[in-house]
């Protein structure tokens, strides 16, 4: 944690490269080199008092003097961080969090749901041997990333179905680690997918509502499978599957 | 008092360079921020909450953000005195200012066993002793609305404890200014105006509440009109100086609240967003008083 | 109840097709808007206080607008109850709603006395009695914190008047669920939640507060959710209906606020910036509820 | 107030015609063809929620389809409202209040403070003759009117001193109404600088802070000789001098 650090960073560059789908790079040679794959940032969306708390978003990628966000607009601040142009200057506080746990093992399954797959860009970029497996409602959802294996609901690309048509014990029996991102009940349906022998494997990106994101509010606490609660932002935001509390954690309705 | 208020304090006889308070549950102990180096313009850490038993908090979602605040739900989550007392505290020794421990309690009782047990460490300043609560069903904010009971509870820490501490008030019913009164007649040395205003946010759609418990504490910059009222009103019916806590998010809040009568002010759910908000805001009223 | 809540209510045994109401003191007797033609989407109209004898009013600035919200120190102006009736009153028969009356009193008595005086009036469907003003040194919100006084005064209009009333409540201390329970014992057919949270804006600089009588009612959207959870707390503990007042400015507020359990719902600060506010919000839920 | 009007008005021009003053003019038929002199509307300065309320300007003078405001940035509504640019709509509600009672003979002496005397155009278009005195700090604070006395106290433009230095019997004498308008302090001076037996020939533009500005919230009384109150936004804001009570209206502190 002693290398985070709250700069305004410059926008680079700002593009939508899906229907309501924004990538921005951001100048931050600070972030750029400490961040490690799984790991987020919390994005102050505007300068004035509203909205109160920040945005976090997940390191999509680093480039040489910087790193790259890739977000989905859906409220009020997804919405204002889209409209950051070029030369603009937003508050940014990281790399925070734990990131995907690199020592349990050198072969890697990655099941991304939807935009949850961009970030494995990065955590492809820093192992040597993986598959990755991409779901998606539609084309609209995504994100183009190499040697991918894509599914989606509507068949538009790929083939048709869904991602956890994909997993096979095959696979599974192959990979030392499984990291799974995605939307809630997407990661749910692998959870459910994957069998019991395999499951240690699993590391899963989790989400929580956020409110400080650097561990002293309390607010982002996931339930574990023990009956008590970890902090997204601090013990997270990626957790061994066996941990998680898969109920309780849906119950809260993200 | 003089007009601009003076941005140095004597606080309880110490003195200090800042009137900010990091508002309890929104600075961990202060361990956190020791790590990210940002307690510099801090003048004291108000710990998150403390119960004899460790308590597991409410279920998630805990936050909840509304158009133009914050609802919050925590539930007092905290791993129990006990660790706090063997595990947490100790790595505070290192904070640069002193430390408040924020105690709760489900009985009348359990907020003086609190404290006695914490007397056993010496890194902590004093206490603020929280019968406001929100988000909890035993205790809470059930106990900051009778004069009695507060009376009681300040009467059982003052017996166990030298060390001066705040009693934190709700504004969420009863008469803040008898409350006031009957915490500072059972040792108060200070009272904190006040916890937060209780919210809630229905999704019209489906008739639900966002948060499980229902309602839950709601603040926001906009609050600051209600908080200096109160603040105004509760020091100038108790001898014990009044720390403000609620609504701050510019130095110039913090200059209003302390001409408004807060000898400290806390800040929260500013310091969420920004870790760095002691020295902002040091900045901010240092620009003003300068100007 | 079903969800989405309906817009069109039945509330005191009359269909709305609106739940709109216009907060007493920031719609005149109505008769402002009918020259203005800005009924339209207007449920209720709730009338400025009226108090037996004329008050003047407290002296200006009685406004102050702060960076979120809108102090106000009005202090019950009005011209009297004779005059209201001899004068004011017949002005309103062409109202295209229904009227409520809301009714001041310095004393338990007062209140009765009013209302007793109104009663010689066709116009009006009924009252809403106003134990809650946070700007009057005599009665006054003092009274809306006391069960007890709360069920005598709602006993002493029961007594005088067959026409429905609802009782306001005031936000600044008791338990409102407590008073609100008191005044359906004394009668009350509906409560009103809630009358403005007291506030206030001091000049750091001067240590002045803006406003003469020091503190204010203060309004704000920001306060909704503070609203929102009286309405959900009161409406859960009493069988009558229960008319929402604060921190309206959009015609989803309004939905939440039925959702939480409003039966009709007022607009007071918003109307003030917007005079066509009732057709303005009408349409905002419409198109919400067609979605 | 039957012709009051609720109106998205569009910006017709805009610009900053002495330093923080600026001058905006609005299309709105509806509104030039029922305003009178003196009277005022309340303008929106923004679309979102903030303010709370509008801001209350006198109609400064008619153009063909439209009207003049002249303003001070003071504060935030004003300062939102100097950021309008041509093409932009403004929710304008007008024309409101009373304005200049014409009735009361028709030879007039015009004294303005500052900014205050602005309106005096308006005036002077619908009479036939007046003598206009006019008193500012400086140059940056005299609006241009034609056949105007200017005095300033800094000397900047015109003679060096206070508007009530022009005051003469000879012009008191001569007038049948005596209309001033200017900052309160200005306006309490000439109050006192008009002997009493003129006094009843002075007409005062009152301001107080506004809520509603259509006379539904009574939140803009202005003290009155009598003991009482009356609005602002209705019975005002031109008063008789002789019915303001002076001491409790200084005392607001406006
Ligand atoms: C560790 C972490 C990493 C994330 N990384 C990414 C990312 O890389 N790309 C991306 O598009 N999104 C990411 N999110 C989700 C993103 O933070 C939310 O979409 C965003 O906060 C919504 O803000 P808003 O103001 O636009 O929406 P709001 O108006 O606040 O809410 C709109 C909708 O978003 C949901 N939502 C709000 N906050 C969250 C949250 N914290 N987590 C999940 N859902 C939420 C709400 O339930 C609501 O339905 C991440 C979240 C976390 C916790
Ligand atoms: C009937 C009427 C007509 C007016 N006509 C003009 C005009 O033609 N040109 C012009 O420049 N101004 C005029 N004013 C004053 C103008 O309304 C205020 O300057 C404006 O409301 C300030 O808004 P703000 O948000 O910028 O300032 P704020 O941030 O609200 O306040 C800044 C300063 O302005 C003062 N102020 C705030 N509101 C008022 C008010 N209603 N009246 C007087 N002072 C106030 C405050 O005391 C404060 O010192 C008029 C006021 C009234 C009541
Ligand atoms: C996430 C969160 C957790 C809180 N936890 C506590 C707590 O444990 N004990 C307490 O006395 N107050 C707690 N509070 C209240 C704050 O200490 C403070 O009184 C309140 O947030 C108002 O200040 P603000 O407007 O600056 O946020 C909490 C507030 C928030 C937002
Ligand atoms: C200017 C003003 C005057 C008011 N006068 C009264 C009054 O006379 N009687 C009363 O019961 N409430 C009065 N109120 C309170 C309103 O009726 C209403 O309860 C409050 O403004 C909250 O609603 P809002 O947030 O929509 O403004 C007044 C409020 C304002 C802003
Ligand atoms: S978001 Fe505050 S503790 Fe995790
Ligand atoms: S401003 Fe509301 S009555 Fe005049």
């Amino acid at each position: 944690m002693t290398s985070v650090v709250d700069f305004d960073c410059a926008v680079i560059s700002q593009e939508m490269v899906l229907p309501d789908v924004i990538k921005i790079v951001f100048h931050s040679p600070e972030i750029a080199s400490s961040a490690k794959p799984g790991q987020f940032v919390q994005v102050e969306p505007s300068k004035g008092l509203f909205p109160v708390t920040r945005r976090p978003v997940t390191i999509n990628r680093l480039t040489d003097d910087g790193f790259e966000l890739l977000f989905d607009v859906v409220g009020r601040g997804t919405e204002l961080m889209s409209q950051k142009q070029p030369g603009d200057k937003v508050r940014i506080l990281g790399p925070l969090g734990n990131g995907w746990d690199l020592t349990k093992g050198k072969k890697w399954l990655l099941i991304g749901g939807g935009l949850g797959a961009a970030g494995f860009q990065f955590l492809k970029d820093s192992i040597s041997d993986s598959v990755l497996l991409i779901g998606a409602s539609s084309k609209d959802r995504v994100v183009s990333l190499e040697n991918s294996i894509v599914v989606t609901e509507d068949g538009s690309v790929g083939s048709k179905g869904l991602v956890t048509a994909l997993i096979t014990e095959e696979n599974l029996a192959n990979a030392d680690s499984i990291a799974v991102c995605g939307p809630v009940v997407m990661m749910e349906a692998v959870w459910n997918a994957v069998p019991e022998k395999h499951r240690h494997k699993l590391q899963i990106s989790t989400e929580s509502r956020m409110g400080c994101g650097w561990a002293v509010c309390d607010g982002c606490s996931i339930p574990m499978s023990d009956g008590g609660y970890k902090k997204c932002c601090k013990e997270g935001p990626v957790f061994p599957g066996i941990e998680i509390d898969w109920k309780r954690w849906k119950e809260a309705g993200l | 008092m003089s007009y601009p208020p003076s941005i140095s304090r004597k606080f309880w006889g110490l003195d200090f360079d800042s009137p900010i308070m990091l508002a309890s549950g929104t600075a961990g102990f202060g361990e956190e921020l020791l790590t990210l180096d940002c307690l510099s313009g801090v003048g004291v850490v108000v710990s998150k909450a403390v119960s004899f038993k460790p308590r597991a908090g409410n279920p998630p979602p805990r936050l909840f953000e509304t158009p133009l605040g914050l609802l919050n739900s925590i539930g007092l989550a905290n791993p129990g005195v006990h660790h706090v007392l063997n595990h947490i505290l100790p790595l505070t020794e290192k904070l640069p200012c002193p430390l408040l421990i924020n105690v709760a309690g489900e009985s009348i009782q359990e907020f003086s066993d609190v404290v006695e047990v914490l007397e056993q460490s010496k890194t902590h300043l004093g206490y603020e002793i929280n019968v406001s609560c929100p988000n909890v069903a035993d205790g809470g904010a059930a106990f900051g609305v009778d004069p009695d009971v507060v009376f009681q509870i300040a009467k059982g820490v003052s017996r166990v404890t030298d060390r001066p501490f705040s009693v934190k008030l709700t504004p969420n019913g009863g008469d803040m200014v008898m409350v006031a009164k009957a915490a500072v007649d059972g040792g108060a040395s200070a009272i904190t105006v006040c916890n937060t205003f209780l919210g809630m946010f229905v999704d019209w759609r489906t008739g639900k509440s966002v948060i499980k418990r229902k309602v839950a504490g709601y603040t926001s910059p906009a609050l600051l009109p209600l908080v200096v009222a109160r603040v105004w009103q509760v020091s100038n019916a108790v001898s014990v100086p009044v720390i403000s806590s609620g609504g701050v998010s510019h130095g110039e809040d913090i200059l209003q609240l302390l001409a408004a009568g807060a000898s400290m002010v806390q800040v929260g759910t500013r310091l969420m967003r920004r870790p760095f908000a002691g020295a902002e805001l040091m900045d901010e009223m240092q620009k003003l008083i300068g100007e």
